[in-house]
């Protein structure tokens, strides 16, 4: 299992039924792939539905039915479509249970960084700094390290999302939550120990005597 | 509601206007308005748009062709003119978090003066904005936000106006509709009047000043 | 004719092609009898609809099709609903191109008090504070007096509606205006002389030289 | 969403519960909860509806059965019930104009903290309210409203939770539903998914708790 596939089927567990579920570009948008459909979740895409679907056959495409990359997708049954202030109140009043983003950091007390590399090119924040300020539960979906660098920080360097914490951190080694604000090692990979976490994370994390396995 | 050609419509349109254009990575864009405001190089435009779509498609027509000189955004990321454009310091962007995008523009055509949003409490998006508190949290102040003119595009539309979108085209058009001195929209579908069910109407009739009829899409 | 009909008669005529109107109840509703279909108003319903059409034949009336006083109406072709935040909205921001109201007072600058009397029953103000803040255009349809007391007062003693004064009040004797914000007498009724609107008239107005008669 | 009887779902509902009620003058407000209400005796409400209705229609029934401690709404003038109550103290009555009464309900429902409204700046309304400029125009700032329960009637509802209004019935069930912990709706229409259109559908299914099923209206 690679480590995106990895990180995708742990936070599909995090789902429950009836969820309405916010999916970031990247990794995140993989978690669909991990969850049944018997389970009733919905999938919001913030440019204005509610019931995404798999994408299209080929061929069955319409222009005017797209994620918010602008790709076509498709609408299951009992979809509903809406307007961005509509979309954006979803989000920011929490009726979005949960949203799963990707992350450029994530420090010790659960503050989330992604958007912005200072003296580099600024694409916009988009919709991140909505859904992790309003959505009821904010995962963050990423890999622990980047270039050797951990991405569980002390301290944010990079600008912060939202000066609201996030919930809770999937990684390829790790499961970090956020109890009483301190990061927490809650779970490791399968076959990754807790002394290989913790050489990888740069924040001092809370670690409870035992940490168990991811079930994937 | 007045029916007019694209060429007369996009004339009404003056150098250094403010121009809201509805569409989501180009999806729900007036692309027939945006083509003539190419052809009649309309230039140093202030667009207020969410994105700046891609090279060739919806607003990023504009910037291939240079006319923007001002943009107000939630994220550029796919469009590299856009972003060369920027850096270069041609073009002067604002960009802002999507839902506050939205309820600037909502406010602007509801007559508020602003919302208190959470979003960007904390981050640089607050700097130079009021922080307000209620019952003890933190909000940022932000403005209405309005244009001289909204580029709309509908699925149908009637003789008198009504407007109806069609899935995720629809996102920012209903509320541009409502936060522009001058509204012109094209549709897919131009329908006699009672076609569209009251129920169905997204952006009623009076909202709407010129709907393009020498050629539909 | 009588003082509810001249008041009426003369405020459709303030009405132009394409407008968006909201009628207040009382002689304000009468208003629609005396408009031209050719001249395609629009009437908004506050409680949202835009497109009111004449009360229903017996038998045709629906009761989920009201007005805002919850009687039964008829919906034009090209008619269409929205809900109340849409309907306030389009109050709020001056899309409603004109409103007419009943009034209690109007003082010499234009200011409207038409929600409460002080000591009695006071049942809320409805809409009305926001068509009067929103709207375009407001116009107050109203008798000169009530009682013997001149409604056209030189300062409100009653709590006012907005801080915003009203364009043009047309009474049973007399239509006023407020350029430059001073009360101005800019008509008389059929039949009514300058000197027997003033003697009725609280506020000092303006008298231009030339005071036409209503053409009705 | 999940399907309940009309008994079970008041019985959610405790004696001085926060409760919104859609409806415009009795049209479009959920009847068979209300008269569920009444049955079970659920006292020292706190109610949010536009208006009283009248004596035995909408939330009218409430006053006929003295079960209201607190009324939010922005007219009481036909219902002489309500307004006696009112006189005598029994029940405490908030009156604000019906655009702030919607804004503030959507506030509530899409985590807004306020918004800025010219509605009311200098008379009795601005009382005891933060008053902001912005570009030198005063507003009052007018805070968010949410309810413990909305209870919202429906002309079309999915098994989903999507909800569909009709006509002038929608008026304030849509922002109600948005704006409550606990949702509960009536429907003239039980359909099955997919019957509304994604287009037609008003209150997205996710913002639903419950529906009433065991008789329609």
């Amino acid at each position: 299992m690679d480590a995106q596939e990895i990180i995708a089927r742990r936070v599909a567990q995090e789902l429950r039924a009836g969820n309405l579920v916010n999916l970031g570009i990247g990794i995140p948008t993989l978690v669909a792939n991990y969850v049944s459909p018997d389970l009733k979740v919905f999938f919001q895409s913030e440019n204005g539905l509610i019931g995404t679907g798999p994408i299209p056959e080929q061929g069955m495409e319409h222009p005017l039915l797209t994620d918010a990359g602008g790709r076509p997708i498709s609408a299951l049954p009992g979809a509903c479509t809406f307007d961005s202030a509509m979309s954006f109140g979803l989000i920011r009043a929490g009726h979005v249970d949960v949203t799963v983003l990707g992350g450029l950091q994530v420090d010790a007390h659960g503050l989330l960084a992604n958007w912005m590399i200072p003296g580099k090119m600024v694409p916009g924040m988009g919709g991140a700094m909505d859904l992790v300020s309003g959505a009821k539960r904010v995962i963050v979906a990423m890999q622990h390290a980047a270039k050797g660098k951990s991405k569980i920080v002390k301290k944010c360097s990079l600008p912060l999302t939202s000066a609201r914490p996030i919930d809770l951190v999937v990684t390829d080694l790790a499961v970090i939550g956020f109890p009483d604000g301190k990061g927490t090692l809650l779970e490791t990979a399968p076959g990754v120990s807790v002394g290989e976490v913790m050489a990888v994370t740069e924040a001092e994390l809370v670690v409870p005597d035992k940490v168990p396995e991811m079930k994937l | 509601m007045k029916a007019v050609s694209v060429e007369e419509a996009v004339a009404m349109i003056p150098d250094g206007a403010s121009v809201m254009v509805g569409g989501f990575m180009g999806v729900g864009t007036p692309e027939r308005l945006l083509d003539e405001v190419v052809r009649q190089k309309k230039g140093n435009l202030t667009v207020i748009c969410n994105d700046a779509a891609t090279p060739g498609k919806g607003v990023g027509k504009l910037f291939d062709a240079t006319l923007v000189s001002r943009l107000t955004a939630t994220h550029i990321g796919l469009n590299p003119k856009a972003q060369q454009q920027m850096l270069a310091n041609r073009i002067a962007v604002d960009l802002i978090p999507q839902g506050t995008f939205a309820e600037r523009i909502r406010a602007g055509g509801c007559g508020l003066g602003g919302v208190l949003t959470p979003t960007g409490v904390g981050t640089l998006v607050a700097e130079g904005k009021r922080q307000i508190e209620v019952d003890g949290k933190p909000y940022l102040l932000e403005t209405a936000l309005r244009a001289q003119f909204a580029l709309v595009h509908a699925f149908l539309a009637d003789y008198l106006g009504n407007l109806a979108y069609a899935l995720t085209s629809r996102n920012f058009n209903p509320v541009m509709a409502m936060a522009a001195d001058t509204v012109i929209v094209t549709a897919e579908h131009i329908v006699p009047v009672g076609v569209i069910a009251p129920d169905h109407v997204m952006t009623p009739a009076p909202l709407v000043d010129y709907i393009i009829t020498n050629s539909n899409g």
